[in-house]
């Protein structure tokens, strides 16, 4: 229970320091061109993360994390 | 030769685009298309296609439709641990009346599996539209089914933009409705594998719940920090999966069906990055998962798509994931001890190491439209072949032969 | 009203059986639109859009004119000039038919009234004639590189051939973005039906030979979507010893085609692929019907 | 509860922005393909002012969207000046053969002119009046939010 505990302390620190906006640089609409593409998309092919999670939810005990939903079959 | 008529149709199309815009935009519908290979130890195959189309309705909405079908042959170890004598196992099959009985045996330190053939199909539909400038829902539906299993759910999620667009606050929940649907039936929770009684099918549900943030902290640099909760409800047991049960030298007697809790509720933390360098672009996630079964698991995924050219890359992809047991997973059961409440043998539930390495190749091509990649995959699956809570004669064998797969992916996507 | 308005700006619009009728006049031709029901100011907006396209169309490609991109083109002298998006876009066209219609169509053939007059005389022009302006015909001979052109010296284009039809289809089109309603564009006979009435009926749309043959009805047509256009000899003509020399000229020879229709009507899905149809279908003579039903196009012939 | 009360803020913000403006237009003069365009020479014309960049999947939607405008109004008055916003010059010639446009196109890849009208999201179009009042501004390229546009510029015309 307590390495639970610490890493969603550290997480969480992780989190802080990420989304307080000090640590930002404010990216103008005009300059989105880089993160536009669509390589940059945190999913950037989901077929092809469709299918890994597929594998990965019938040959291991964790799922999910990355949408919401998914599931779905009896895999052997 | 083509009709005159024919060729005159696609010239008026274009110069008539004037008089509607400039030129011929883009399509609106986007085709993703891929076809996956699986190889599991010379004993599994799948071989699974997935069609995924998205049409723009204007106005900034948009439907989807994906169809994945997936044809599996092969085998799965069936929980019976590997013992000091060869193990015999009797399987029906039966399609129409005729009723085919099918005998298998495993020799001593070989670990048993189970034979199994089966199709699924599933079709997931979605539509996501603008609610106010800044606000985005989307709502899907899913059906999916195989021979002993249907599946049915529905989301539905919010994506909130801050005014400056640098951050993105998403919400979403879930539900899934599942039956199974056990040939002969359900069999009874933990009794002899010979005696147990079947009947009726089960029902599942899942219930999603998720809420994320997604940052951009610079012009290349994107991260999102997901939280997910589920919780499944109904039967969680695997009907076809069996528990050894040994004598006081490790010895293996006799069977007994397995038995999971009917309730799980599992979390994830999920952190993942897209970072631009002059081209290139890395992906990293990390993710931990936690669940009240005793499963803990750390997920360590990364990808590094290096640009060949305008047009093709190479992309090395890189996942290792560990997990510990569950409270109930055991190698076996000694006779005469008390019976738990729950047990389960399947490797799955134990403590377990995958590591995965691809390699992506991405190309497109002069006289044809739209992109093309293929993927070599090598994922292996094991843990310590000898743990120590190994009984008598168990520690003489691999309780834990590890798992090789190879996978192809090709995939094609256009926009028309 | 000021007086200053022209007489090209009039227009009449009325209410009839439960659709409106809307008419000017543009492209020295009788021009109408019928709109299924929609409200008077509606109707009034619509017919002010169709006139205003019309006319903007006529004085962009009008030979007849001195202040436009075909006149600019037509006086170049062998220049280079520099075309707008939409010019480029026809040109693209006019170059795409004369391709797909192995040289039959082409928009440099206008110079051939020069020497042909077709009164019902028997004053045919001599061979020689004809030759020397052939050297000025043929798009082969034309520079068209998006967005240049150059002619050779002496040669013209005229886009008579499709300036009407286009207009009817560019027409449709903004007159679609502006109401839900079907309407039909007609422009001195070339059409376009944007989809059946609101009762369910198709329109009928009277058609001037009543003589014709192929499809269906005599007299009118009864149609609920697409274009229609008519290409025709206007009954005019050379007769010399018998053989009749009609107002239909190859632009590969320089000579009328023997055995042509009086008149083909073409229906396909806009107002300027039925007038390409009817166009080559008149220039295949005799052959007409045949090559129209190749084609797989609905069509009226009259000879 | 930090994350309730952003969510809330966020979408207090969403429902001011939706205001229309009227503040005069701030002046620029920018390079287009051979020339250059200078806002002030424009005075008494309505002017529609869009900002745009290749990367941009809206702007590939509002582009015909734009020079069907040009087409339709450019006889009674209407200006277009689309400045594109790429910092290579090369994306912008790469979309502008791929969506030839007869309005005017003007570059400005450091983006001081974006600065000067504040832009919040690709594209974003402002409606200038015949005095040179920014009249309206709109953000994105939805094909509903087109219509409207078009009869604040039928209005702007008429005055």
């Amino acid at each position: 229970m307590k390495t639970i505990t610490l890493k969603l302390v550290l997480l969480f620190l992780a989190a802080l320091v990420l989304f307080s906006s000090c640590a930002v640089q404010h990216v103008k609409p005009w300059e989105r061109d880089q993160l536009a593409q669509k390589k940059m998309q945190l999913i950037h092919d989901p077929t092809e993360n469709g299918l890994d999670e597929h594998i990965y939810f019938s040959k291991e005990a964790s799922s999910g994390g990355k949408s919401v939903g998914g599931g779905g079959c009896g895999c052997n | 030769m083509q009709l005159i008529k024919n060729r005159l149709r696609i010239a008026t199309c274009s110069l008539l685009a004037i008089a509607g815009g400039a030129a011929a935009a883009d399509g609106d519908t986007q085709l993703d298309a891929a076809m996956l290979f699986y190889f599991e130890d010379g004993r599994t195959d799948v071989f699974e296609p997935v069609l995924n189309l998205k049409h723009d309705l204007g106005n900034d909405q948009s439907i989807g439709v994906k169809f994945v079908v997936d044809a599996i042959t092969g085998s799965s170890p069936n929980g019976a641990t590997p013992t000091n004598h060869p193990q015999t196992f009797t399987s029906t099959s039966g399609s129409q009346g005729e009723v085919r009985k099918r005998v298998e045996v495993f020799n001593a330190g070989e670990t048993p599996v189970r034979m199994f053939q089966d199709n699924r199909i599933s079709v997931d539909l979605n539509y996501d539209r603008p609610l106010t400038r800044l606000l985005k829902g989307e709502i899907t539906g899913h059906i999916s089914a195989e021979k002993d299993y249907v599946s049915r759910g529905t989301t539905l999620s919010f994506t909130q933009d801050t005014p400056d667009r640098l951050t993105t606050f998403s919400v979403g929940g879930g539900a899934n409705f599942d039956v199974v649907e056990p040939t002969g039936g359900k069999p009874e929770p933990l009794k002899n594998s010979d005696s147990t009684n079947h009947f009726g099918n089960a029902n599942k549900d899942e219930y999603d719940g998720m809420i994320g943030i997604t940052r951009i902290l610079s012009r290349r640099w994107l991260m999102q920090l997901n939280f997910s909760r589920s919780r499944d409800k109904g039967y969680l047991t695997e009907p076809y999966k069996i528990v050894s049960i040994l004598d006081q030298t490790g010895s293996q007697i006799y069977y007994r069906m397995e038995n999971r809790p009917d309730n799980r509720t599992h979390q994830n933390v999920l952190l993942s990055s897209a970072y631009e360098f002059t081209d290139d672009v890395i992906h990293f996630s990390y993710r931990y998962y936690w669940d009240d079964w005793g499963i803990r698991s750390n997920t360590v995924e990364m990808k590094y798509r290096y640009e060949l050219s305008e047009a093709s890359y190479l992309e090395p992809q890189f996942r290792y994931y560990k997990q510990t047991a569950a409270t109930f997973f055991v190698s076996g059961i000694i006779d005469g001890t008390t019976l738990p409440q729950f047990a389960s043998s399947d490797y799955r539930l134990g403590n377990l190491q995958t590591t995965t390495y691809a390699l992506k190749y991405g190309f497109q091509l002069e006289d044809l439209d739209g992109d093309f990649n293929i993927r070599a995959e090598y994922m292996r699956q094991g843990d310590d072949p000898h743990p120590g809570n190994a009984i008598g004669v168990q520690k003489n064998y691999d309780l834990f032969p590890a798992v090789n797969v190879f996978i192809i992916t090709a995939g094609y996507s256009v926009n028309f | 009203m000021t007086v200053n308005e022209s007489l090209a700006t009039k227009s009449v619009l009325t209410h009839r059986d439960n659709y409106w009728v809307g008419a000017f006049s543009a492209m020295a031709s009788p021009c109408e639109i019928l709109v299924d029901d929609v409200p008077h100011q509606k109707a009034i907006e619509l017919l002010e859009i169709a006139q205003s396209e019309a006319h903007r169309i006529e004085q962009k490609f009008s030979r007849y004119r001195d202040d436009n991109v075909i006149h600019e083109i037509n006086t170049s002298d062998g220049k280079e000039i520099v075309v707008d998006v939409e010019t480029a876009k026809i040109l693209d066209y006019a170059e795409e038919c004369w391709k797909i219609s192995d040289g039959l169509f082409d928009v440099t053939s206008g110079i051939l009234r020069r020497v042909w007059k077709f009164d019902g005389s028997d004053r045919l022009p001599t061979l020689a004639s004809v030759n020397e302006l052939l050297s000025f015909i043929g798009w082969e001979k034309v520079k068209w590189k998006r967005p240049t052109i150059k002619l050779l010296p002496g040669m013209e284009i005229d886009l008579g051939g499709i300036g009407k039809e286009y207009a009817v289809d560019t027409t449709s089109v903004l007159l679609r973005k502006n109401t839900s309603s079907n309407f039909v564009v007609n422009y001195g006979g070339d059409l376009f039906i944007s989809g059946p009435r609101r009762n369910g009926e198709n329109w009928s749309i009277g058609i001037d030979d009543p003589k014709a043959t192929g499809i269906g009805s005599i007299g009118t047509l009864s149609l609920s979507f697409g274009g229609v256009a008519t290409s025709g000899d206007s009954r005019r003509f050379l007769l010399k010893e018998g053989i009749r020399y009609p107002h239909i000229l190859n632009p590969k020879t320089g000579w009328p085609v023997v055995g042509a229709p009086h008149s083909v009507t073409v229906l396909a899905s806009t107002s300027i692929e039925a007038g390409i149809l009817s166009t080559l279908a008149m220039l295949h003579g005799a052959e007409a019907e045949k090559f129209l039903q190749e084609q797989e196009v609905k069509y009226l012939i009259s000879r | 509860m930090l994350i309730i009360r952003s969510v809330v803020f966020i979408i207090f913000c969403s429902l001011v922005s939706a205001f229309v403006v009227a503040a005069p237009a701030p002046s620029f003069t920018l390079p287009t393909a051979h020339d250059s365009v200078a806002f002030d020479s424009l005075r008494g014309k309505v002017v529609l002012v869009d900002f745009w960049a290749s990367w941009c999947d809206p702007c590939r939607k509002s582009f015909p969207w734009l020079e069907d405008m040009y087409l339709k109004y450019s006889k009674q008055g209407l200006t277009i000046v689309a400045i594109n916003l790429d910092a290579k010059r090369d994306n912008a010639d790469k979309f502008l053969a791929k969506f030839p446009s007869d309005f005017t196109i003007a570059f400005d890849p450091k983006a001081t002119v974006a600065q000067l009208y504040d832009v919040k999201a690709m594209p974003s179009s402002f409606l200038i009046d015949r005095t040179g009042n920014i009249i309206l501004t709109h953000t994105g390229f939805q094909e509903e939010q087109a219509d409207e546009l078009e009869s604040h510029v039928q209005e702007a015309l008429k005055k």
